[in-house]
């Protein structure tokens, strides 16, 4: 139950990060609805290692070797979040980063004022 | 209007997507058999008692490397974007004089308060990446947001970008170098029982991954507060 | 007995951290906004965290650490921003009488 | 210690250790950055050059475990032969690039290092989820590079491509997880292994999100506008990375990921040929060089989604190979190449290309890099294509064949049109942007080009070293090119008759008596250029190509020979036309008609190949009854090639406009290759009745051809045009001749084939010899030549005899053998088509000799001297031709008939009626001399009268008069006859091509979120047409 919970947290800001990067026109906007999506995926990793009534995998007094393969949850995702939050932050810092440039081109953050090339 | 209909009509569908996945998914009683292998191999093989840094700093290591690449390629990318045609630093304070406006008292003593706690607690973290939460990447982010507090309160401080740059570089020089100590010494790349694996549960144990915590930690807040750094008008 | 106490508290805290949310919704401007915000949750924090220790009385001492940044960092990350707010003009509702900032700052221009 | 130095797994210890440690040179010097830059390059290419090497030699692929552990605890990388050609090929371009990047700051230089760190990740890893941060490795090294172009227009590119290639990698991500979700598995080969467990809602979506962010990072049509937005304004370097270095590693993950996609493989296929189609047809629209580099860019990527998944489903591992790597590098090198040198010549629109046709270098690179992209011998891609045809024609999947030739055929059109602009007019040469070093990379891809595609044509199956003779030849005179060109024609001289000399001696048969044809007959007609003085850059190479691969063609015994070469005809005749730079939409028109009927005949030998299961071309006589597939296709091949009726559009144009001695080599030889295509490819309908009866619709499409063309040279005035058009009318005959199949037709067929070869010769060369005397072409400004260019008119006066099939030259003889042969087979209707033709014939050549000849001359042409040397000698040799055939017809009957006989013995077509009771009703000799003593009596006449000065009273009695009212009369009739259906036809197919292209580029709006839009829409259609639908109702039950 825990982790559909979570799960659906987790894909519906997925769905409210798509929705601000379509219908924001401010490029800071847009950068927020990544991130959100980023979150929610983030999220979606946390569900899916979840398992019914486990622990943080983390041997100590709270967590016995012995019961640790049936009490902890899964380290898989929670191993794979840390790198997918590093690189969702790197993606997000570059984002930002070419916003700055735009910003100084044009004096604006408006997505339609970036439509040069086309056809 | 028919823009706002396909956004919401594409949206629908993906709700329509996530729903079945949220339909079709059922709770783990149990850890996968591949977790329950990770949960039983990192305390025993490895001698960390937190199995999620044993996995990211030995079995899954390599993906580590490229995070820690990824970051590494970031700071230099924000450089490069933002360090293009635009006039060089010291001219800009005077183009927009606001931009070094001074920050109040309340900031700056805040600050000097809370800096050193910061930067213990990501000592904390870093160190203990392998006995509880925590790690390299979580401790890096950590300084990092000390770093970011100065830059706030002194508006007029600049971090010595040099020096920032090479630790980056040599902490990261240092754990590929750490990684080929395990081709040679243990079993394989990125192995990190280069080091004895030492008391289970003890400060100086689990082989090298202290050691490789440190060294990403410091990377990491290298390279954190040099994009920080980059950012800054 | 201590459990409800505890309990009673973490609540205290959730209500406070509810109005906070409030006050972020229903307030007229960023100010008066940022203060809702702030004030409530700091209470708020401290709260859920007494409560915590009393549950638990072996945490203690890290939820006091706790407490010391939460109290520490709020306050001044929202000061912060309050003020690059005010810096960049950003409107206040329109009923607002008084600005003792920018007085103040008429004062030191005034003066010098 | 060497295995231990060049391990694969040291690919990233140099890449991430060479990374990190750059900053660090940076403080010791710049040129230290830029030497630990470069080392660790060449360090890159160097292991993964030693592990291709080793795998060749039959090495088992090196497994490279991490973390001391096995998978799927830890993350293990291979390094099979695949892996390494991927990798070796994009480091050896990575190593080419660092000519453009070693220049720059720092981090440029360790952002390309690890960009192509992490293609080869993404190359080697066995990891989803380590996929996953190479993927994204290689995305934000791609934002950074990008971020070096500061132009506006190139930083809103760039935030779209990031917008939606981060939308695209969180795809990757979920359905990454997903997976893990269902399976509890990352490692790809379990995931393999296990692909029956992934079910259900989660594991369907899983693949989709995996597969949708693949095809997503190939920038798929219609949801690319991000990728060609960034392919137009990056800095052409980096836009080389992501179009060759990028898309590979992407690509390749496909490939390695397949065998989970085997649902959805025709699917992936599908978007694929939607994506080759379509970007092909939307480059035809575009006027900037970059971005139509992207369109070609993103096609090449469709390409490769076409075949990689059919080929995965029919199972063929022998093709893949060649195939993909075939199609790869040829893409990479090719694309890697233009890009840069785009950015050598550093101009956006394609008109500007011009300032490159004063520098033959360049310009032979660029020709190489055009060639190497649209498919066309001798480079990868077209092996590649010709095996992926045969493979899928096994397959019978021969509606994906119709895709592929299709979007070839577009992407050709867009890349020759632009070669074409970049010859045209260097009137305005301000200079290319950057200096002569930016140009070596360059030529290392064009060498590149040329190696691989010999290894490439060698596992194709083309082992003959005497297929390569013409290029050879070519290369030769390339380098020779300084000499005066008297000197390069004579060597060209010596190379083509040494070498065509060779082929032919293993000849026999009629490939013998074709071979020799060609030969002499271009040998002949080359001697013409020496009448040119002038630098001709690039002229003698491309002489020596063609004339060589003339005789080479009879001399191929595989359907895969046959096409080669045939493409080199097609290429190096193409060349040639270009020559003239004002005839380049000539050319450009020429090459795709040719190259379709190639096409044509690819797929004719694919079906063959198919039905037989051999590619040798003796298959084509011993193909069953159900052949008529072949038959129909390769007729539409050479009749296109021909210039029958509807498709002869291309033709005048061609032959018209090209230089004068081109065109005489055009219509008098190269126009026999088809001829001799139709002689070799006929035989498969000797065996079935329904390809009879299509022989016979071909005898009628040839005898239309001859008619039409007859007409609309009557209706021209210009003297070429005229030629070009008599040309048509010529092979027409031919044609027809031939599909009668019978034995006589056949030797009549290549009795005019020889005839007309000699003659068109002559008349091509006396317009030759018109023009550069006069200047002038259209024949009303022309008159009374005939008194200052003798030796010309009576040359011309023989040619006219000998064509219009007038006694006593062997235009009569062919025709007399025409009509005969139909007679006999009873076509009543040909016959008496011919008969008319005929006429029609007599009334352009009539009006040829009387209005550039006789009549008065022009005050201005008074002191014309005649034609040079040069000119008159091909003239006499082709005269004395002439005269052979026509005295001595049974010296070129004999061995014809003796040659065909083989083929028509066995066949029971022969019905025993014997040649020499057809040709006996004629004895050549005596009316030969009453036709010399008639014309000398003629002639002695006519200089009586010139002398006595009443001549021009006559002539211009004659302009004035009836003759002149009869000629105008019998146009208008012809005009009414051939109305410009054809024209209009094409033009219209072509204004609809070009039109829709122009509607469909609307969908590039230029908006970030809306592309965005599509890319979710783009994943919305994909599960919905992977069938998920399914299991969204399960879903909400």
């Amino acid at each position: 139950m825990i982790s559909r919970i979570v799960l659906t947290t987790g894909l519906l800001l997925v769905l409210i990060g798509l929705w601000g990067m379509l219908t924001h026109r401010n490029i800071l906007r847009i950068i927020i609805g990544f991130s959100l999506m980023g979150t929610g995926t983030h999220i979606v990793i946390v569900a899916i290692g979840y398992v019914a009534n486990g622990t943080a995998p983390i041997i100590d007094r709270a967590l016995s070797v012995s019961e640790a393969t049936s009490r902890a949850v899964d380290p898989v995702p929670s191993a794979l979040a840390v790198t997918a939050i590093v690189i969702g932050m790197a993606v997000t810092a570059v984002m930002l980063a070419y916003a700055i440039r735009l910003y100084e081109c044009r004096k604006t953050l408006s997505i339609d004022a970036f439509t040069e090339s086309k056809w | 209007m028919i823009r706002r209909l396909s956004i919401v009509i594409a949206l629908v569908s993906f709700g329509l997507v996530f729903a079945s996945l949220v339909a079709g998914y059922a709770e783990r009683q149990s850890p996968r058999p591949l977790a329950e292998g990770y949960i039983r191999l990192v305390p025993q093989e490895l001698g960390a008692a937190n199995v999620v840094t044993g996995i990211l700093l030995t079995y899954r290591a390599f993906d580590t490397l490229g995070e820690v690449a990824v970051l590494f390629m970031v700071a230099a990318s924000v450089g490069l974007v933002l360090g293009g045609e635009r006039p060089p630093r010291g001219v800009r304070s005077e183009v927009r004089p606001d931009a070094a406006r001074p920050s109040s008292e309340i900031v700056q003593t805040g600050t000097q308060i809370l800096v050193p706690l910061i930067s213990i607690f990501a000592a904390y973290i870093i160190m203990n990446g392998h006995l509880t939460a925590g790690g390299g990447f979580q401790g890096g982010a950590v300084i990092a947001s000390g770093v970011l507090l100065v830059l706030l309160a002194y508006p007029q401080y600049q971090p010595d970008l040099e020096f920032l740059g090479i630790t980056e570089s040599v902490a990261g020089a240092l754990f590929v170098l750490a990684g080929i100590a395990g081709l040679i010494v243990a079993d394989g790349f990125l192995d990190n029982r280069i080091l004895p694996l030492g008391q289970f549960g003890a400060f100086f144990s689990a082989g090298a991954i202290p050691v490789l915590s440190a060294l990403l930690g410091i990377k990491v807040g290298c390279e954190l507060s040099v994009i920080l750094e980059r950012f800054r008008p | 007995m201590t459990d409800l106490i505890g309990s009673v508290l973490v609540l205290l805290g959730a209500i406070f951290h509810f109005s906070a949310g409030l006050g972020m919704l229903r307030m007229p401007d960023v100010y008066t906004r940022m203060q809702a915000g702030t004030k409530a949750s700091t209470l708020g924090n401290t709260l859920v965290l007494t409560g915590l220790a009393i549950h638990h009385p072996g945490w203690s001492f890290k939820l006091l650490i706790i407490v010391y940044f939460v109290l520490m960092t709020n306050p001044v990350s929202s000061h912060a921003l309050a003020r690059a707010a005010h810096a960049i003009r950003i409107p206040m509702a329109g009923d607002t009488g008084i600005d003792a900032l920018r007085d103040a700052q008429q004062r030191v221009g005034n003066g010098a | 210690m060497v295995e231990g130095l060049l391990h694969p797994l040291n690919i990233f210890i140099v890449g991430l250790g060479g990374g990190f440690l750059i900053p660090l040179f940076y403080r010791l010097g710049k040129s230290w950055t830029a030497a630990a830059f470069i080392v660790a390059l060449a360090a890159m290419t160097l292991i993964s050059g030693y592990a291709l090497f080793v795998l060749l030699n039959g090495a088992a692929p090196t497994e490279i475990l991490t973390g001391g552990a096995k998978p799927p605890y830890a993350i293990n990388l291979r390094m099979g032969l695949a892996e390494s050609f991927f990798a070796f090929s994009v480091n050896l371009v990575a190593l080419f690039g660092v000519a453009y990047v070693a220049r720059e700051r720092y981090g440029t230089m360790l952002l390309y290092l690890l960009l192509v760190m992490g293609i080869q990740g993404m190359v080697m890893t066995r990891d989803l989820f380590n996929l996953f941060v190479f993927l994204e490795i290689v995305s934000i090294a791609t934002y950074g590079l990008l971020g070096l172009r500061d132009a506006h227009a190139a930083l809103s590119a760039t935030f779209k491509f990031l917008m939606a290639t981060v939308l695209a990698s969180t795809f990757f991500l979920i359905g990454t997880l997903l997976l893990y979700a269902t399976t509890g598995i990352l490692n790809i080969d379990e995931l393999i292994a296990k692909r029956a467990s992934i079910t259900g809602p989660i594991g369907f979506a899983a693949l989709i999100f995996l597969l949708a962010c693949l095809l997503l990072e190939l920038k798929p049509f219609p949801a690319n506008g991000w990728g060609l937005d960034v392919y137009e304004t990056a800095r052409s370097d980096v836009a080389a990375m992501i179009s060759g270095g990028v898309s590979a590693g992407v690509f390749f993950a496909l490939l390695k990921l397949l065998p989970l996609f085997e649902d959805q493989l025709e699917l992936i296929a599908a978007l694929g040929a939607m994506t080759f189609v379509f970007s092909n047809l939307i480059g035809l629209q575009q006027t900037n060089a970059q971005r139509l580099l992207g369109y070609s860019s993103i096609g090449q990527m469709g390409l490769l989604t076409i075949a990689a998944p059919l080929l995965y489903r029919l199972n063929a591992d022998n093709a893949m190979f060649l195939v993909v790597g075939g199609l790869f590098i040829n893409h990479l090198f090719a694309k890697v190449g233009l890009f840069w040198l785009a950015g050598y010549v550093g101009k956006e629109r394609l008109q500007d290309w011009a300032v490159l046709a004063r520098r033959p270098g360049a310009i032979l690179t660029f020709g190489i890099l055009i060639v190497a992209i649209s498919g066309l011998p001798p480079f990868p891609g077209f092996w590649a294509k010709w095996q992926l045809v045969m493979t899928l024609a096994v397959g019978d999947l021969y509606v994906w064949i119709a895709i592929v030739l299709v979007g070839s055929l577009l992407e050709a059109a867009y890349m020759f049109r632009w070669f074409g602009l970049a010859l045209n007019s260097p009137a305005e040469a301000d200079g290319v942007s950057h200096g002569q070093a930016d140009l070596f990379p360059i030529f290392g891809m064009a060498l590149l080009l040329v190696v691989s595609g010999y290894v490439a044509g060698k596992l194709a199956g083309l082992a003959a070293l005497w297929a390569y003779m013409p290029l050879a030849a070519g290369l030769v005179l390339y380098m020779l090119a300084r000499l005066p060109s008297r000197v390069q024609y004579l060597i060209v001289l010596v190379l083509v008759t040494v070498g065509g000399g060779r082929l032919i001696l293993e000849l026999s048969g009629i490939s013998f008596l074709f071979a020799m044809l060609l030969l002499a007959g271009g040998l002949v007609l080359s001697i013409a250029c020496l009448a040119r003085t002038d630098r001709r850059s690039g002229f003698y190479p491309l002489l020596a190509v063609m004339l060589l691969s003339l005789p080479a063609l009879p001399r191929a015994t595989t359907s895969l020979e046959f096409i080669f070469v045939w493409e080199l005809i097609t290429l190096s005749s193409y060349f040639l036309i270009l020559q003239r730079t004002e005839a380049a939409s000539h050319a450009l028109q020429y090459l795709l008609f040719s190259l379709a009927a190639a096409f044509f005949l690819l797929c004719a030998f694919a079906v063959l190949h198919a039905q037989t299961g051999s590619v040798s071309l003796s298959a084509l006589r011993v193909a069953g009854p159900d052949s008529a597939p072949v038959f129909v296709l390769l007729a539409i091949g050479l009749l296109i090639k021909a210039g029958a009726i509807g498709v002869h559009v291309w033709l005048p144009g061609a032959y018209a406009e090209s230089d004068d001695d081109v065109s005489a080599l055009l219509s008098a030889v190269i126009s026999k290759v088809s001829i001799f295509g139709l002689l070799v490819g006929t035989y498969v309908a000797i065996r079935s009745d329904v390809s009879l009866n299509l022989a016979l619709v071909v005898g009628w499409i040839g005898m239309l051809t001859t008619l039409a063309g007859a007409m609309l040279a009557a209706r021209q005035d210009d003297l070429k045009r005229m030629l070009a058009y008599s040309s048509m009318s010529q092979l027409g005959y031919i044609v027809a001749a031939i599909a009668l199949m019978s034995h006589l037709g056949w030797v009549t067929a290549l009795y005019l084939a020889a005839n007309h070869l000699l003659v068109k010769g002559i008349l091509f060369l006396v317009a030759a010899a018109i023009i550069l005397r006069t200047g002038k072409r259209s024949i009303v400004e022309l008159g009374g030549l005939a008194g200052v260019m003798p030796v010309t008119f009576t040359a011309a006066a023989i040619a006219i005899v000998a064509m219009s099939g007038l006694p006593p030259l062997a235009g009569f003889g062919g025709k007399w053998l025409l009509l005969s042969a139909m007679m006999e087979k009873g076509w009543y209707g040909p016959a008496l088509m011919t008969l008319l033709a005929t006429f029609v014939g007599f009334i352009y050549m009539a009006r040829f000799i009387q209005a550039i000849f006789l009549g008065p001359r022009k005050a201005a042409h008074d002191a014309l001297a005649e034609a040079p040397i040069s000119l008159l000698i091909p003239q006499t040799l082709l005269i004395a031709g002439i005269f052979l055939m026509s005295f001595f017809p049974k010296l070129l009957i004999t061995p014809l008939s003796n040659a065909i006989d083989p083929q028509f013995a066995s066949t029971l077509v022969w019905q025993g009626m014997s040649l020499e009771m057809i040709y006996g009703y004629w004895n050549p000799v005596p009316v030969m001399a009453l036709a010399v003593i008639a014309s000398t009596i003629l002639f002695g006449l006519f200089w009586l009268l010139q002398r006595s000065g009443w001549w021009s009273a006559i002539a211009n009695a004659e302009i004035g008069g009836t003759r002149s009212s009869l000629y105008k009369g019998l146009t208008t009739v012809f005009t009414v006859l051939t109305p410009p259906w054809a024209g209009a036809l094409w033009g219209g197919l072509t204004e609809a091509t070009t039109s829709s292209a122009e509607r469909i580029r609307i969908l590039y709006t230029g908006n970030g979120q809306t592309y965005n839009l599509y890319i979710l829409y783009y994943f919305i259609a994909l599960y919905a047409a992977a069938g998920g639908v399914r299991h969204l109702w399960a879903g909400v039950d």
